[in-house]
């Protein structure tokens, strides 16, 4: 018996090889996700929040009316007008400015800290899924552990042990939300390695890292990438309340959860001073969610029958 | 043969679903009717339109995307789909009522077996709990479950399958309806709990002289239990007529390929012969009949023409051309 | 509206719940605050909360004039020393009784005073009377009960602020009896003889005093006090707008003209007796070694705009010392404002094109900075224009004493609120080169200067007020022209009170007894 | 069960030693030293020293630590350096105030999460779905600090209708008993000391609620929209029962195990993170405690709260499994 | 022909979640409980039973992809049973598996050329050679060529079916299990991938073990038939023989209860009491002897042996059929 080619079928050379095929061909699945993702409307809003968050972010120079530094201590608090949109902080800095130039640190945090969490949660959950048995129990303890610490306050000592910084912050909330990214992927790992082809591609004689990486993490990717949206939203909150407890950003940076706690004491007679970075606070944090809450149910494998 | 008058008859049903994608004519003009003590087989593959037709029956077709769009519903003579909501209500589970395919999925996870029988029991009859409890206790014996008084208090994960479409046939059961629904009520059960399911079918209907409507993708099981069967394609009946004449002289090209392409443990081993293709997509039927482009005897004018439902004998209807010519031939040429 | 929440409903109030007992007709004071007392034995403490309770319910064997540090005669009437300043004498009143009911006589004072030598946790003691590890005395040698109401102390050394040192809150006298009692658990069952007995604390809610009819001095017009915890600010002002409490320190600077212009409150200033500094590490290699430089950097920062920052609470200062204070060196005339002379100087040292510089600050407002992150970022703004590139650095407070003890600054916020109101306290503490070691308190900026110290040295054990003063006046002007800080501030910190309190003047010192405060209905 | 109970409770032990590990290994690497804040700004090298002796931070770390967990095993929580209170009585006062806080946000958060959730599903795509879930959406996204302090300026500043701190308005008689001042004043039949407890509770119950109300609503929606489609429901349906029956009976208390488990875990989470709420709202409680102490490097009360807090939360995990027992009962234990 | 694979004994006991705290005896599961049989190469043994009786954990363990607790494989005379890590890999080359469910065995984010290409990639076959193979696979499967760089979902059933076909037979095994590979799909696709499974038999002389539930398709592709009940073989026959002359009465009812598509024949129809026992706790002696019409006392008492009864090699494994020594 053979199953040597068969010279008959002739080889189309206009057909590109296999690997270029897939690369076109695996961003089919995504693109097919996100024509479902704008679609919808409320995802869309969120897809479109995102997309000024990042292009302010990047334009935050021509954006900002003024120096997000330049202080005028005379003319603080001065509410709303045509020179300053949002008005002045306590120092007399140009409110939209600051909240301008904000999203670029707060794209920072939300990157960098789900990042730490995705990645450490996403080796440590597929190992435990995986592999299962001691390894799973122990890393699935530690979990437990992580779990059973108040997130708020393993974030506060964290940051307490490490120093009040922007980036001790972003670290401190990226290893918070490790067990989180752990647990889904756990699972996600856990139901995917029952499928048959888990048990196809072992088969077919595939190795422990072939299949692990070709098949049963690519397929926890949708969940992964649910949660990494949804928690940016989730990081930037907690790096804010951080902040806000001032164990976060450093002044002078425009962080919004400090730029809150700094305006604070004027909430009775400056309240633009609160209400409008808490406002952007909610807003990106909002296009995250209702961006992941479109995610989720466009890679939603029920709905793509 | 049942003299007596339908007890239920469909007229000309389409049920459509609304879809983004595309209208989805999961029922589109089925005929049919149903006496006392009867058992009609409908037949067809998966997402022929089958359940649908069933829960058209029971009211029960989600709504949003599913709409009835025309025809006929008539039980004991009046038209269903002009009833109420609570009108319906009142005569779901009481006067038809419908066994599911999945027995493992159709129960309650969460409450007891008595408690799944006894809302039925006081949602129709003005009994007492006590008398509920009588009666649900009465039913498990009559299913044939051994030690029901014990069973009464279990929850669904403590019977094994063939145990829980016992109960589903129970709960059916529990106000003596006119017509029973079971759609699929053994395919996902083993041969030997089959058998004992299809057993049970058949001395309750000569108990308690329901009508019986099975819905079933298994020849096999028409031929075991069915009077008449109706064979389903797209949406479509495509054969109607009594059981006997279906597999003696079955005429429609997709029962023939159907029967054909089941083995048999009696039949002599040889190559099956397959239907090729696949069953067409019911948002976008092809033009002419939707069996033409699996079909061995396609002409050209299957590609055009729908055929419609055509008395080839007594009691035996077709949908096909190769019939229908035949037949306005014959109603020609006299 | 302004309810106060004493025992008679004022007209008009909408606060229904606010006041429970109208029907006995007591009168509450409700004392809003940042935070809770840690404990109340006021020897253990160093925190102006818990002795702001403790001066309530004890007293000290001499007190503080109404508003200076002037002392007047309290438990003890009367009072003498020796020529060499090493022995002092007090009559002590005799007819006074503590809280608990336990008589009052010279064996009460002595043994407090033994209590404190035994343990370093009697921080005040060791601190003002020289203790260390070896001798938990310190300078006080001796302290007898040469008769039934007159207590003898020997000192080691002629310590001039000693008189006044002992009017401070944490040297009230508390009842001998009770302190055996209660053992470990004194510090929440306080007994002293102060014109409130203590009833109840609810940790981090409040703190519940009663007054004592038969205090020996002025016996308080109120019934209670209420020391409530409002750790925010703005919520504790809104209380006050409110009308559930009568005053509140802490004020946001932001909410001064607010009070002000409420037609039911009304802000009382502390007297000043603070300073608040840009401490400079002279320690540390690199430029603040150098005096040009910290002299430009005295020049780079426009006071009166940092001020601005203080909402009219701050004068700006030109002297560790703050004005009220005698020895206060009024001649020295401050840096001022001037961007170019400071780029010069910066030149001459070597430093055109400026540095990167850490500032450390403190989140947490502090009486004589009200706005610690602000101001950094003010002063940060400033120093832009020198080419001085400021990093800032906030930490929570207990870590910003850590870490500037530590030398670990470059430049760091603090400031110091006088304790006895001598100069000593001022200028010993905070400039000497004793107090320069690295991890210690007090010199952050790591100042040694010899003469200073020599100066220092000389005032301190100098018993003539005014040669004390020539020595204190030369010092300031060594200091102005080293300029191992930038001097801020002198606030009046402010406290909010409603309309209808009266009498009530606060302490240079940071707290007094509520004894002459009324409300008037 | 009562083996599944002990058997979950022995497994507490490793993770709350590994939580006492964790929070003694970084509460110990924060740099700073007690001693320093306990004796401020005006303490000499002689007298910190002379205290660090006194309380052992001078004893290596694995001794501190054994001293600790023996403390703890013995039932002391040893006192605070700082202030020297015993920790325990301190939590006497301070746990109650945060669990009730938790308990009022979390009721809040149930009754209108869950019944927000039902109806939604039931009415999917209604007007009431849209506005529940944006509401909801928006409730995940807002900071609740930020939303803490709008309250407070809104309805303590503007309209003066709620006390914008505290627990209790100073000066209310209330007897206390549990130290749960809604019980408390329940309990004495103080209505007035009642009423004005529950009026300090709105806001920051309000406000701590916020996201967990949010989170519970879109849970349950999604839940109940899968339980919706399930075949049991379907047989409900098709028994003829009355819609708000099968919403409420069939449904829901399928839907609520996921949700069960999210209110669980929410549970613990506002524990540990009542911290923002209780500074913003001057709420005694352990959130504001230990963050605090975090600051002071008071070891003993970070270490002992942490622990009960770590301990409650996974007490609260245990008692979420058990009720999962309860309202499933396809779980076994073992 | 030769014996291509012998499984004597063969066990798999899956341990049990330990109910009791302190217990020393572990609980298990006796999913596969002594199974012996031999296949000759090029045919096909039909594997039926119930539901839970163990015939994909007898698959399963045949090809290693799970490890039998006891008894021994032995492939081309090789035993294997103890084979691990690469030894192991490289037989997957010869023994290959199709799945039942044509939803769940493909990974839905790889092409149909990555599903089919990715044994070959394994085994380090030239790109040049998968592409060819790869043609030659879509083609024998009946697939286009057109396909290949689609994504499983959207495929029918049974094209899916024919692509797991396809990347089984991708390295060229000798023996092919597949675990029900049609149940799941509708009857009249069901023929069209007998039908193929039929001639790639032929074409590559494959040799199968084929699982399934349903009687008639067994009998209709098997040369042999095994039947099993609760982890063990009670009958194992020629498939005709079986059809024709069942002896044991677990094989007789099951044959009975299959209803045929033929209204006319009036078959004597042996109904079986009850369920099926679990397998975590099986019947003592004979496991069938609880639904049994013919039990007897020493049914419960005795475990019979499978023996040999009829003269062309039937086995059966009932105290109350008569042993044939041939
Ligand atoms: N909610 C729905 N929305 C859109 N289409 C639907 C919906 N429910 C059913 N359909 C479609 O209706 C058609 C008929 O379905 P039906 O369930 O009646 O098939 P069936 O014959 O019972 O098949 P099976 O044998 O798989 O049970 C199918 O094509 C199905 O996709
Ligand atoms: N990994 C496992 N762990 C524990 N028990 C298992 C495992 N795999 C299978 N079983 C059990 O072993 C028994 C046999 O299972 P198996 O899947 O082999 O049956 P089967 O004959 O293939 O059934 P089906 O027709 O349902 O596929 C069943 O009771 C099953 O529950
Ligand atoms: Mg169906
Ligand atoms: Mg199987």
């Amino acid at each position: 018996m053979s199953l040597q080619p068969n010279p008959t079928p002739e080889p189309n050379p206009a057909l590109p090889d296999s690997h270029d095929l897939q690369q076109t061909k695996a961003r089919k699945l995504w693109v097919d996700a996100l024509i479902r993702i704008v679609k919808s409307k409320t995802s869309l809003i969120g897809l479109c929040i995102i997309l000024v968050l990042v292009l302010t972010a990047i334009f935050a120079p021509v954006i900002a009316t003024h120096s997000h530094t330049a202080q005028d201590i005379i003319n603080r608090y001065q509410p709303p007008s045509a020179e300053h949109w949002l008005g002045t902080d306590e120092l007399g800095r140009d409110i939209f400015s600051r909240i301008v130039y904000g999203t670029r640190i707060s794209i920072q945090i939300g990157v960098i800290a789900v990042g730490i969490a995705m990645i450490i949660g996403v080796v440590l959950g597929s190992v435990a899924g995986y592999f299962g048995r001691w390894i799973d129990q122990i890393i699935m303890r530690i979990i437990d552990i992580m779990m059973a610490f108040p997130s708020i306050l393993l974030a506060i000592a964290l940051v307490a042990v490490l120093g009040p910084s922007l980036t001790n912050a972003m670290i401190a909330v990226g290893i918070v939300g490790i067990p989180q990214f752990a647990r889904i992927v756990r699972s996600a790992v856990l139901s995917i390695k029952e499928t048959e082809y888990i048990e196809a591609s072992k088969a077919i004689g595939a190795k422990h890292a072939r299949v692990l990486f070709q098949h049963v993490l690519p397929n926890c990717a949708a969940p992964i990438i649910v949660q990494a949206t949804l928690s940016i939203g989730t990081a930037i909150l907690d790096a804010a309340g951080l902040s806000f407890l001032g164990l976060g950003a450093q002044p002078p940076t425009p962080e919004w959860g400090a730029m809150l706690t700094d305006g604070r004491a004027a909430i009775q007679n400056a309240p633009w001073v609160v209400a409008f970075p808490g406002l952007a606070i909610f807003l990106v944090v909002l296009g995250f969610n209702l961006f992941g809450d479109g995610l989720r149910d466009a890679l939603d494998p029920r709905l793509k029958e | 043969m049942h003299t007596e008058s339908p007890i239920l008859q469909v007229e000309n049903l389409h049920t459509h679903f609304i879809t983004k994608a595309g209208i989805v004519k999961a029922v589109d003009g089925v005929d049919f009717d149903i006496k006392p003590g009867e058992t009609l087989g409908i037949v067809g593959e998966s997402g022929s339109g089958k359940s649908m037709t069933a829960m058209s029956i029971m009211g029960l077709i989600p709504s949003p995307p599913g709409k009835i769009v025309e025809g006929e519903i008539r039980f004991k003579g009046e038209n269903l789909l002009t009833k109420t909501k609570k009108q319906m209500r009142n005569i779901r589970g009481k006067e038809i009522s419908m066994v599911f395919q999945d027995p493992m999925t159709s129960l309650n996870p969460v409450f007891t077996i008595e408690k799944q029988l006894i809302e039925t029991i006081l949602a129709h009859e003005s009994f007492s709990k006590n008398q509920a409890r009588s009666r649900a206790l009465e039913l498990l014996h009559l299913v044939g479950i051994p030690d029901p008084k014990k069973r009464l208090k279990n929850y669904p994960h403590e019977f094994s399958g063939g145990m829980r479409q016992r109960v589903m046939i129970a709960i059916a059961l529990a106000c003596n309806p006119s017509v029973l629904i079971a759609d699929e009520p053994t395919t996902a059960l083993d041969v030997t709990i089959q058998a004992q399911i299809l057993e049970l079918f058949k001395k309750m209907q000569n108990e308690l002289n329901m009508a019986i409507i099975m819905i079933t993708h298994d020849l096999g099981v028409v031929a075991e239990v069915c009077d008449r069967v109706m064979v389903m394609y797209a949406g479509k009946p495509v054969e109607y007529t009594e059981t006997n004449h279906l597999f003696d002289q079955g005429k429609h090209p997709y029962t023939l390929g159907l029967m054909n392409s089941i083995p048999t443990i009696n039949k002599q081993k040889k190559k099956l012969e397959a239907i090729d293709g696949v069953p067409p997509d019911l948002r976008s039927l092809p033009k002419g009949c939707s069996f033409a482009p699996r079909c061995k005897h396609v002409m050209e004018a299957c590609l055009h023409i729908d055929p419609t439902l055509t008395e080839v004998n007594d009691h035996h209807f077709v949908r096909c051309l190769l019939y229908e010519e035949t037949n306005s031939e014959k109603v020609v040429s006299p | 509206n302004n309810t106060s929440s004493t025992g008679e409903e004022s007209e008009g109030s909408d606060g229904e719940d606010q006041t429970t007992e109208e029907a006995s007709g007591e009168k509450t004071l409700i004392f809003g605050r940042g935070a809770d007392s840690i404990q109340l034995d006021p020897s253990k403490v160093t925190d102006g909360e818990s002795i702001y309770v403790t001066n309530q319910i004890y007293d000290t064997l001499v007190r503080y004039q109404e508003e200076s540090t002037e002392v007047k005669p309290a438990l003890a009437t009367e009072w003498e020393t020796s020529e060499d300043g090493l022995t002092w004498t007090f009559q002590l009143r005799d007819d006074i009784k503590f809280h608990d009911g336990t008589d009052f006589n010279a064996e009460s004072v002595v043994f407090n005073f033994e209590r404190w030598a035994t343990s370093a946790e009697y921080i005040y003691y060791g601190y003002m009377f020289g203790a260390s590890e070896e001798d938990l005395g310190g300078i006080i040698e001796k302290v007898e009960a040469t008769g039934d109401y007159e207590v003898t102390f020997t000192l080691s050394e002629s310590n001039a602020p000693f008189l006044q040192t002992l009017a401070m809150p944490p040297f009230g006298i508390a009842s001998p009896d009770a302190v055996e009692k209660h053992g470990e658990d004194y510090f929440k069952n306080p007994v002293g003889t102060g014109p409130f007995v203590f009833e109840e604390w609810l940790p981090d809610e409040s703190i519940t005093l009663s007054k004592n009819e038969e205090y020996f001095g002025e016996v308080a017009n109120v019934d209670k006090v209420v020391f409530r915890t409002i750790p925010d600010n703005g919520a504790r002002f809104m209380e006050l707008q409110s009308g559930s409490i009568d005053l509140m320190t802490g004020l946001n600077p932001q909410d001064i003209q607010t009070a002000e212009d409420d037609q039911n409150l009304q802000i009382i200033r502390r007297p000043s007796m603070n300073v608040s500094y840009l401490a400079m590490n002279t320690d540390k290699e690199g430029p603040l070694s150098e005096k040009l430089v910290r002299q430009a950097i005295n020049l780079a920062i426009d006071k009166e705009r940092l001020i601005s920052l203080y909402e009219g609470i701050g004068k700006p200062a030109k002297n560790p010392l703050p004005p009220s204070l005698w020895g206060y060196n009024d001649d020295i005339e401050d840096y001022g404002y001037d961007v170019e002379e400071a780029k010069a100087l910066l030149a001459e040292a070597g430093y055109a094109d400026g540095f990167d510089i850490t500032l450390y600050t403190f989140a947490n407002p502090r009486p004589y900075m009200p706005q610690p992150k602000v101001s950094a970022q003010a002063i940060q703004e400033m120093l832009k224009e020198i080419n001085v590139n400021v990093e800032i650095i906030e930490n929570d407070w207990d870590t910003h004493l850590n870490v500037t003890e530590n030398g670990e600054h470059d430049m760091a916020f603090l400031g110091w609120t006088g304790d006895n109101g001598d100069p000593d306290n001022f200028l010993y503490v905070l400039l000497d080169k004793d107090n320069a070691k690295k991890g210690s308190a007090g010199n952050i900026a790591f100042y040694k200067n010899d003469e200073v110290h020599d100066l220092l040295k000389q005032a301190q054990s100098e018993m003539d007020q005014e040669k004390r003063t020539e020595l204190y006046l030369k010092a300031q002007e060594i200091i102005h022209e080293d300029a191992p800080w930038f001097p801020i501030a002198h606030t009046t910190p402010p406290i909010a009170a409603s309309k209808n309190i009266v009498n009530y003047s606060p302490h240079p010192t940071g707290s007094e007894p509520f004894n002459l405060l009324d409300i008037e209905q | 069960m009562l083996k599944y109970i002990i058997r979950r409770l022995f497994m507490l032990i490793p993770v709350l030693i590994g939580v006492s590990i964790l929070t003694f290994s970084l509460i110990h690497l924060i740099p700073g030293d007690p001693a320093r804040s306990m004796l401020g700004e005006k303490a000499t090298e002689a007298q910190l020293e002379s205290l660090r002796e006194e309380l052992g931070l001078n004893d290596p770390y694995i001794v501190q630590y054994g001293r600790f967990l023996g403390n703890i095993v013995q039932g002391d929580l040893g006192e605070s350096i700082q202030s020297k209170e015993n920790i325990a009585e301190q939590l006497l006062y301070k746990l109650p105030a945060t669990v009730e806080l938790t308990i009022f946000a979390m009721i809040l958060a149930i009754i209108v999460g869950v019944l927000a959730g039902v109806i939604a599903a039931v009415k999917q795509y209604s007007w009431f779905d849209n506005i529940s879930m944006t509401g909801a959406l928006f409730g995940v996204s807002l900071p609740i600090f930020w939303l803490g302090l709008m309250m407070i300026w809104l309805f303590s500043v503007v309209f003066n209708i709620l006390p914008p701190s505290g627990r209790l308005t100073s000066g209310m008689e209330l007897t206390t008993i549990t130290n749960f001042y809604l019980l408390d004043s329940l309990l004495t039949g103080n209505w007035a000391a009642f009423k004005d407890a529950f009026s300090h509770l709105l806001m920051p119950g309000l406000a701590l609620g916020t996201i967990p109300m949010a989170i519970i609503a879109r849970m349950t929606r999604s839940s109940m929209l899968e339980v919706m489609r399930q075949d049991y429901i379907r047989t409900a349906n098709a028994k003829g029962l009355r819609t708000r029956f099968v919403v409420f009976q069939h449904a829901l208390k399928n839907a609520f195990l996921p949700v069960l488990t999210v209110i669980g875990l929410q549970f613990g989470l506002l524990l540990g993170g009542a911290v923002l709420t209780e500074t913003i709202f001057s709420w005694p409680g352990i959130g504001r405690y230990v963050y605090l102490a975090v600051l002071g490097r008071d070891y003993p009360v970070v270490q002992s709260t942490i622990l009960i807090v770590a301990t409650i939360f996974v007490l609260v995990n245990l008692i979420t499994d058990i009720l999962y027992k309860y309202f499933d009962p396809r779980i076994r234990f073992d | 022909m030769s014996t291509l694979l012998e499984v004597t004994n063969l066990k798999k006991h899956f341990p049990l979640k330990d109910s009791k705290l302190f217990s020393r005896e572990k609980p298990v599961l006796k999913a596969v409980d002594g199974i012996s049989f031999s296949i000759q190469s090029g045919e096909t043994l039909g594997l039926v039973g119930e539901s839970g009786c163990g015939k994909s954990t007898a698959g399963r363990s045949i090809l290693k992809l799970i490890n039998p607790t006891e008894g021994d494989i032995y492939f081309k005379g090789e035993n294997i049973s103890h084979y691990r890590g690469e030894k192991l890999r490289k037989l997957r080359k010869d023994m290959q598996l199709i799945f039942q469910d044509p939803y769940a065995s493909l990974n839905p984010r790889k092409t149909i050329a990555q599903t089919i290409t990715e044994p070959m990639k394994i085994f380090q076959l030239s790109k040049e050679e998968q592409y060819k193979k790869l043609e030659r696979l879509l083609d024998v499967v009946g697939l286009r060529s057109y396909h290949k760089d689609r994504y499983p979902h959207e495929f029918s059933g049974g094209q899916r079916q024919r692509i797991g076909i396809a990347r089984s037979l991708a390295l060229d095994p000798e023996l092919v299990i597949c675990d029900e590979p049609v149940s799941a799909l509708d009857v009249s696709i069901q023929a069209q991938v007998i039908n193929l499974m039929e001639d790639l038999q032929e074409e590559f002389n494959l040799t199968y073990i084929f699982i399934a539930h349903d009687l008639s398709v067994v009998h209709h592709i098997s040369d042999r038939v095994a039947v099993m009940y609760l982890g063990e073989i009670v009958e194992i026959a020629e498939a005709n023989e079986l059809y024709q002359d069942p002896k044991h009465p677990y094989t007789q009812a099951l044959l009975s209860a299959v209803p045929e598509a033929n209204p006319h024949l009036e078959k004597q129809r042996i109904i079986l009491k009850g369920d099926l026992p679990s397998p975590a706790n099986p019947p003592s002696g004979c496991k069938f002897h609880t639904r049994c019409p013919f039990a007897e006392e020493i049914c419960r008492q005795e475990k019979p042996e499978l023996k040999q009864v009829s003269s062309n090699g039937q086995m059966a494994a009932c105290h109350f059929v008569r042993e044939v020594v041939s």
